[in-house]
């Protein structure tokens, strides 16, 4: 019995019922955390529960094994009913060595379980990780239900027969904890089992070990005959609408939106500009692996080249994108003016991250919403939409690119690094469902010239380089309304400022009008969200809708301009609060633009909000 | 890239119907013209054509043709033509540009276009100052010119746009002057027929800000004893009665001036123009002008991959998938009844 | 006689008394409008006049002779009252060419005088003006007392003893313009005098031949003896405060302040980075020559370049200050950011223009303030501050110097192309009454690091290289509070956001509460304005009052943060409206601060406001 | 500039108290090392030395020392450096980079700091990619390189750090390895030496993202073979027993590897080292890999007149007025009584 003493669980337990519950899966860069993450996700989709994750990877590219800024963690969560953040605390915490225990433990709630695997705890370990005794020996973590294992040892005899080296051989604790956690969680092996194979199919002794490692867990859990006990948990099925579904991130959704886009835009290229910085370069990476899809991505010298070969592509008739974070979106503005001048369409992505300046490169914030909105030299209007969860980034891109060419204007499209990374399942749309919107170039020699507008929308002609007979020259420089050649002319200056402003005003009227997605259409709180919040606010505001109280979620899409609702809608709440990673942006924008005295509530910390900190905001609104 | 049409154009056709606004004098308009006869005489279609130019009197430029043009923002035209050519290969794409536009601002840009080898005709206009901003001095300025910014005198050292444009990379470097049309058309039309980005140093006179800043050698009168035309296999000979010539000294692997024929050096110890060598290029866009010519023509052209050709390759015959069923269903999923 | 027979003044005629009186002289490039005004300038202010001046270049570097786009103009207004703008329309025009006739005709009132050189009406020059007949004769002038005079003949005349050569000698008609002009305004020639022997010392004949045409132009008018008349005015001398005066463009006054506020500082290096552009570029060129001031300027490869050095500069212990317009300054923003970030003292001056992109970069626009407020990435607050006048740079320049030392903070000056080139009268302040607020660089190890606060006013210590014992490392990544190392904590991530926040917002209680420029300080309508709207907005309220309306002026220098009385100031009056050049920037920054129904009064054609438009705004309000 | 302190310093003395977070084995572990070994041999003063970087892994290095430091922002590193050297031309400034900060984002600032001459060290870790970003291709990453960005290989053509910098009009050009401390620290101290603008390419493997990829020319067993090391005066020789050295042919104007001695050519037909001679410099930086070795040490050194020097005497004793009486009254003034 390869058990660590103190650890004697009864034969039989009951399954504990549970709404939902989060699970942490914690250890070094090199264990693999993120696999193991990735697979009970997997079977827990498959076990019909509604989930939400989010991988935590150390801000060091590869820190020194053991060191709590080399720690590599995973969380899920999930449940039987909605589930829309990856959850505030941990109800279970998988701890592969010290530094990963030091680093996560906070989180874990108390009386929540907490499985480590004493194997690690050398002396050694236990300095890198900063710790003078061992925690699991001090008594320091009696909040906690400690399972501590020699997960090292177990793993070790469990794979002995495919004789791997010690290193490789320790390679499989993670199977060996994921076994039993998924035996905890009443899930199938079948996916992961399967994942195995692929993975190590060249070499079969891997597969032959992983899986070992894999059952061995399981098993343990099922035969223990020990005292003391392992809780197992039983989580309904969240009742979800029948179809296809997929587990997706953000950044993923993003990419293929794009691609939607631009075929929906009957486009035949997608010219994404860009350059590397955290945390947009994964949608570079996965834009990079469509090429088959119409997809040029180019990895331009710096931000001011991507945008601007974007611009250029946009002017030789491609769908342009670029994409970045903060700063590079900083470096951007100068030839986001010419776009807005020259009216090219172009969609431009900020993956927001906390600032300012370099700031916390790996954290999430939403404090690009000034920069996004005015962050220009003169007054130049351009549309700005957000996303909201990771799958909603899959129709805010659609949308993004529907604006762009049937206004002829740059549109920024904001996400952030939460989005980027965190994952929910989604249920495929029906490609037929996606609409078209096909983008016609101007032709027609007759009469024509660079800014003829359509009366409609006010978009100019879009005439590409290679058509005969509309040979045209644009650039920054002011241009006549009249005939798109250079003014000077005072009167022409404000009409075509005014037409600017006028293109982008009445988009309001090309929008959805603004839903609540939650609560009352009036009356009590109003909680303004946009963004990544979504999940935290809309779980907040249900729960306090479900104890009673008058509360109602608004999440903001469209943000230039805003629905042609939103201010009678907000005028009929008596109180409107905005929760935002930021010191306030949107609260200000809704304060100018409706005269209402909108609230914030702010946090500024690189991490999202949790559930419980919306709801106390709201209850502490209410209750005054 | 380029179908010359069968017909017979005339220059006036690639002029645009705007009115050139540059300063009476000023040597944009001689390269104005000789870049209206070039594409004559090309017979270049005028919608597969583009301009693109950053800001300056330079970029003034894509107004005057006749041609799709784009004058975007300072120092950004090599980024965006990038995006043009990449965005649709079968155009003609002509970057003009100034000194500071390519060098200053846009020094990073022009640096990543020559090395990435994109298949345009960049088109330097050096004039040595900044024009447009009323004559500050420029990154080409020699030192210790005086200008509004440097009242005391400038104190840097200048770049030679030739020699940066082979330290970039680029894989054709030439160099041709705003008023001598047949040298300027020759060496505009060998740019065009390379593939590659084409970089080109035209000495433009600014008569307001810089006035005769290249007159020690451009001025008829010695422009025979000052300007060293190099031809690709020919011998490098210069002079009225070309009685003078280079040869490198293979102790010190430096080239010097020496008379050629009578009382002078065989003509076969005079070297041999190789546009294809680059150590060869380097030495003659740096010839020190106190003691040699100033070398023009086409320096260096060595053609090799392009990147707007690779991508071509790349993306085997650019067949678009519009397929979203099979995209949106890569890797794993799973079916709720 | 060499006058067109048409003219025929009477002997003597009685000065017709003015209050103001607004010229403009009119010619091609090459006539040396702006010596004449100059030169006019000083004499006016020599007679006591209030006066203000405003140059119109030509967009072009040098266009051909004669054509509509090579005109350069030279407008001042003078009188009796306080005089705050170069007036709105003309009472009299000096057109030495048909082209300089076409471009400027209209802005002459109806009755206005208007001096043609009916010599340069050559066929040739009236068809590069688009004149298919001479206006002179078609009677299209009707409107205008019109005095045709053949300026080249009389010049000539004038000036033949001489012997130059015809193109010299036509050089000099804008000496006999002027000379005629300062009669007819009495005023004298002798600083004209003087200055023509200052300027052509070298050359006799030029000095005999200036002088010449100066003094016969003066003796047409004295001696004209001809039907017809040519109306002579005289205009009060202004009262004004004992003093030494000079004229000081906005460029000027400027640079100087700069200089100035090193000096307070006790710095001994104001280093000044910058990249040229119009119209910022002139005060790189003013302070270029300033060496002996401790001035370093340094023309940078680009804006970037510009404002990293500075901030490098100030990181070694200089006063950093960076200069651009719009574009230029979007370039500059990601450095800005680590700025914020590292808390380092800069000043960054934006000379707005005409936008978006390049816009009309010869012409004036407000239209930078969001840009300055709100264009970084993340929360990355910062002081704003704006100039109203030419002299007010000076002051506005020296404030921007004690904010930025005082607080280790970036702070943004607003001037505009209006500024930069307009002039007017300037009592030299005593540079005694100058404030001082002496820079202390830390030099104390004890307890030292680099984020060490002052308790009062939350500048961090500024240290700088060459100080031993200091030596430290700062950057753009997030920086523990404690300790100024590196910090991902996301407590401390909450706190440095709230410090800067604070830091920038608690500026407010060490800056001179609101006052109102003009009118009462409560009730009615309240007209609130920022940067070189001053002038016409102050002329236009005061026009009102003493209609006897109910009106104030109210004009911040201080925008971020706002002065901590202006809400209260606000909130007294009925009506709010802010007449601005751009589509209502401070008034949103207004509404969404005071939650005030503030109304914007927008001009967006890059000219300035005149005083009859703010006037007219303000009277319609008045009236529903 | 620095004044060496007489005592012996300690290399520890130059480590900051931070710990040090590369991944482990990198190749900028090393050049920590020689950089705290050769500041302690030239026993420079703390107080008077700033590390200045940009963004990146080698970005990093400032907060490794114990000296004065600025972690600006990507690229803008030499733009910092210049103004802290302008502000106060006593210190010395080193300026440490990525291959990404200083030739991609930061081309421009890395061209115009070099040409203009300031007075700094400016040490360039190229590990031909980008390795704070997770793996994509920089423009030093040879054509094919697949990474993120380019899983079909990169199609652009790298520039050589080397190259460009002479290009840019660098008087001191020199390279060498992250894992030779004597070399390294040798060319260190030469950099130093060096009045204006010392460029040094450090060859800096990346064990995670870019593992290898010097390793055919740094590897122990190949490195006699595959690297020539030069010094000023010395012959060119490589090999083992220095048994190979380069020859310049005289017609075709091209270097060439030379069997030297028994069977090969005579020594004198060598080329000997010039570090003043540009051209050869250039050759140098060039050579192809596939049929000549590397070339390390200090490839260029011709000093010039530095912008900080000439800013110095043009601003002669930098005496300071602050008479602002003087300054506003300049031009005309009158009096109103
Ligand atoms: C972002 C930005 N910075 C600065 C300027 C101002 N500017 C316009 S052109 C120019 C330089 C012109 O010099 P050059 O490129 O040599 O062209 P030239 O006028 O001499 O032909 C400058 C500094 C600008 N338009 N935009
Ligand atoms: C304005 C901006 N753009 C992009 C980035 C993201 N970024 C940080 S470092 C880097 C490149 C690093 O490569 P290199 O300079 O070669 O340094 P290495 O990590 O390889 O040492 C990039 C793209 C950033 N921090 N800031
Ligand atoms: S300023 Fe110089 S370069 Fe510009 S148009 Fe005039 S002469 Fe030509
Ligand atoms: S990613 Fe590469 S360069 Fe960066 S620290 Fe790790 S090994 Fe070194
Ligand atoms: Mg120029
Ligand atoms: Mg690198």
């Amino acid at each position: 019995m390869s058990v660590d003493s103190r650890l004697r669980p009864r034969t039989t337990i009951e399954p504990e019922v549970r709404e939902s519950v989060v699970i942490r899966f914690a250890g070094d860069s090199g264990d693999g955390m993120q696999v193991t993450g990735s697979q009970f996700t997997v079977e827990t989709a498959l076990a019909g529960n509604d989930l939400a994750t989010f991988p935590d990877f150390p801000a060091e590219i590869r820190a020194p094994a053991g060191t709590t800024f080399g720690v590599s963690a995973f969380q899920i969560r999930f449940g039987s009913g909605e589930v829309l953040t990856a959850g505030d605390e941990l109800d279970m915490l998988i701890a592969l060595n010290p530094a990963a225990l030091k680093v996560n433990v906070d989180d874990l709630r108390p009386g929540g379980v907490l499985l480590v695997d004493t194997g690690a705890f050398t002396q050694r370990n236990l300095n890198k990780a900063g710790y003078a005794s061992s925690p699991v020996d001090d008594g320091s973590l009696g909040d906690y239900r400690v399972l501590p294992l020699d997960l090292t040892k177990v793993t070790l005899e469990a794979v002995k027969e495919q004789g791997l080296s010690q290193k490789e051989a320790l390679r499989c604790r993670n199977m060996w904890a994921l076994g039993l956690t998924l035996w905890m969680y009443a899930r199938s092996r079948k996916a992961t089992i399967e994942w195995i194979s692929r993975r190590f199919g060249q070499r079969p002794e891997l597969v032959a070990a992983n899986t070992a490692a894999l059952n061995a867990g399981h098993a343990f859990g099922e035969t223990a005959e020990l005292e003391g006990d392992i809780q197992t948990y039983s989580i309904g099925e969240a009742p979800t609408t029948p179809g296809l579904y997929r587990t997706v991130t953000g950044t993923e959704s993003l990419a293929w939106g794009l691609v939607a886009g631009r075929a929906a835009s009957g486009l035949r290229q997608l010219f994404f500009g860009s350059y590397p910085i955290t945390p947009a370069s994964p949608v570079l990476h996965v834009l990079a692996n469509l090429q088959d899809y119409g997809v040029v991505t180019f990895q331009a010298e710096d931000e001011i080249a991507a945008i601007c070969a974007a611009i250029g592509a946009a002017y030789a008739g491609a769908l342009g994108v670029t994409s970045s974070s903060g700063p590079g979106i900083a470096l951007k503005t100068e030839a986001l003016g010419l776009a807005v001048a020259v009216e090219l369409p172009l969609v431009v992505i900020n993956s927001q991250r906390a600032g300012p300046s370099t700031g916390m490169p790996t954290k999430t914030e939403q404090s690009d919403l000034y920069q996004a909105v005015y962050g220009r030299n003169a007054d130049s209007p351009l549309p700005v939409i957000a996303a909201a969860t990771p799958a909603d980034c899959f129709d805010t891109a659609i949308e993004a690119v529907r604006l762009a060419t049937k206004y002829m204007t740059p549109v920024m499209l904001l996400t952030d690094g939460y989005l980027a990374n965190a994952a929910e399942p989604w249920r495929l749309p029906d490609v037929a469902d996606i609409p078209e919107f096909p983008v016609q170039f101007h032709d027609d020699p007759e009469g024509f010239h660079p800014f003829l507008r359509d009366p409609d929308t006010l978009a100019r002609a879009w005439a590409v380089p290679g058509t005969p007979g509309l040979e045209h020259r644009v650039g920054g420089l002011e241009r006549d309304y009249e005939t798109g050649h250079i003014s000077y002319d005072p009167a022409n200056h404000q009409r075509m400022t005014d037409a600017r402003a006028a293109k982008v005003a009445q988009i309001a009227s090309d929008i959805p009008i603004q839903q609540v997605a939650a609560g009352n259409e009036s009356g009590g709180v109003a909680v303004v969200g946009w963004g990544s919040t979504y999940g935290a606010i809309h779980e907040g505001v249900k729960r306090l809708l479900a104890a009673g109280a008058a509360v109602s979620h608004i999440h903001l899409r469209h943000l230039v301009p805003f629905p042609p609702n939103l201010g009678d809608l907000l005028r009929g709440f008596d109180r409107i609060v905005v929760p935002e990673m930021n010191t306030g942006q949107l609260a200000t924008m809704l304060r100018s633009t409706f005269l209402l005295p909108v609230e914030t509530h702010s946090k500024v910390t690189g991490q999202p909000f949790k559930i419980a900190e919306v709801a106390d905001a709201i209850r502490a609104r209410l209750e005054q | 890239m380029t179908v010359a049409t069968p017909e017979k154009r005339s220059p006036k056709e690639y002029a645009s119907d705007q009115e050139v606004r540059w300063c009476p004098g000023c040597g944009d308009y001689a390269i104005l013209k000789a870049v209206h006869k070039t594409l004559a005489e090309l017979g270049v279609r005028h919608e597969q054509t583009v301009f693109v130019s950053g800001i300056g009197c330079a970029a003034r430029f894509p107004y005057y043709m006749s041609t799709y043009g784009f004058h975007t923002i300072h120092g950004r035209a090599p980024a965006i033509a990038t995006g043009i050519k990449l965005a649709n290969p079968d155009l003609d794409v002509w970057i003009i540009s100034g000194d500071g536009d390519s060098l200053s601002i846009g020094g990073n840009h022009t640096l990543h276009l020559l090395r990435r080898n994109i298949d345009v005709n960049f088109v330097l206009f050096n004039n040595e100052i900044y024009g447009l901003t009323k004559g500050q001095y420029s990154p080409t300025s020699r030192r210790g010119t005086t200008s509004p910014s440097t009242p005391r005198g400038s104190l840097d050292n200048p770049v030679s746009p030739c020699a940066f444009a082979l330290g970039a990379g680029a894989r054709f470097v030439a160099r041709s002057l705003d008023t001598t049309l047949p040298h300027l058309t020759q060496v505009l039309k060998r740019a065009h027929a390379h593939r590659g980005a084409s970089f080109v140093e035209l000495f433009q006179n600014c008569v307001v800000f810089n006035d005769g800043v290249f007159s020690d050698f451009t001025e008829r009168s010695v422009a025979p004893e000052r300007q060293l035309q190099v031809e690709h296999g020919e011998p490098l000979l210069f002079g009225a009665n070309k009685d003078r010539g280079l040869r490198l000294d293979p102790q010190t692997l430096r080239l010097e001036v020496v008379a050629v024929g009578e009382g002078g050096v065989r003509p076969n110890e005079v070297l041999v123009h190789d546009e294809t060598n680059r150590a060869l290029a380097s030495m003659l866009v740096d010839l020190d002008q106190s003691e040699f010519p100033v070398a023009v023509g086409v320096l260096y052209c060595d053609p090799t991959a392009t990147y707007d050709g690779s991508l071509r390759e790349q993306r085997d015959g650019g067949e678009v998938s519009n397929d979203l069923e099979a995209l949106l269903r890569r890797g794993r999923t799973w079916t709720v009844l």
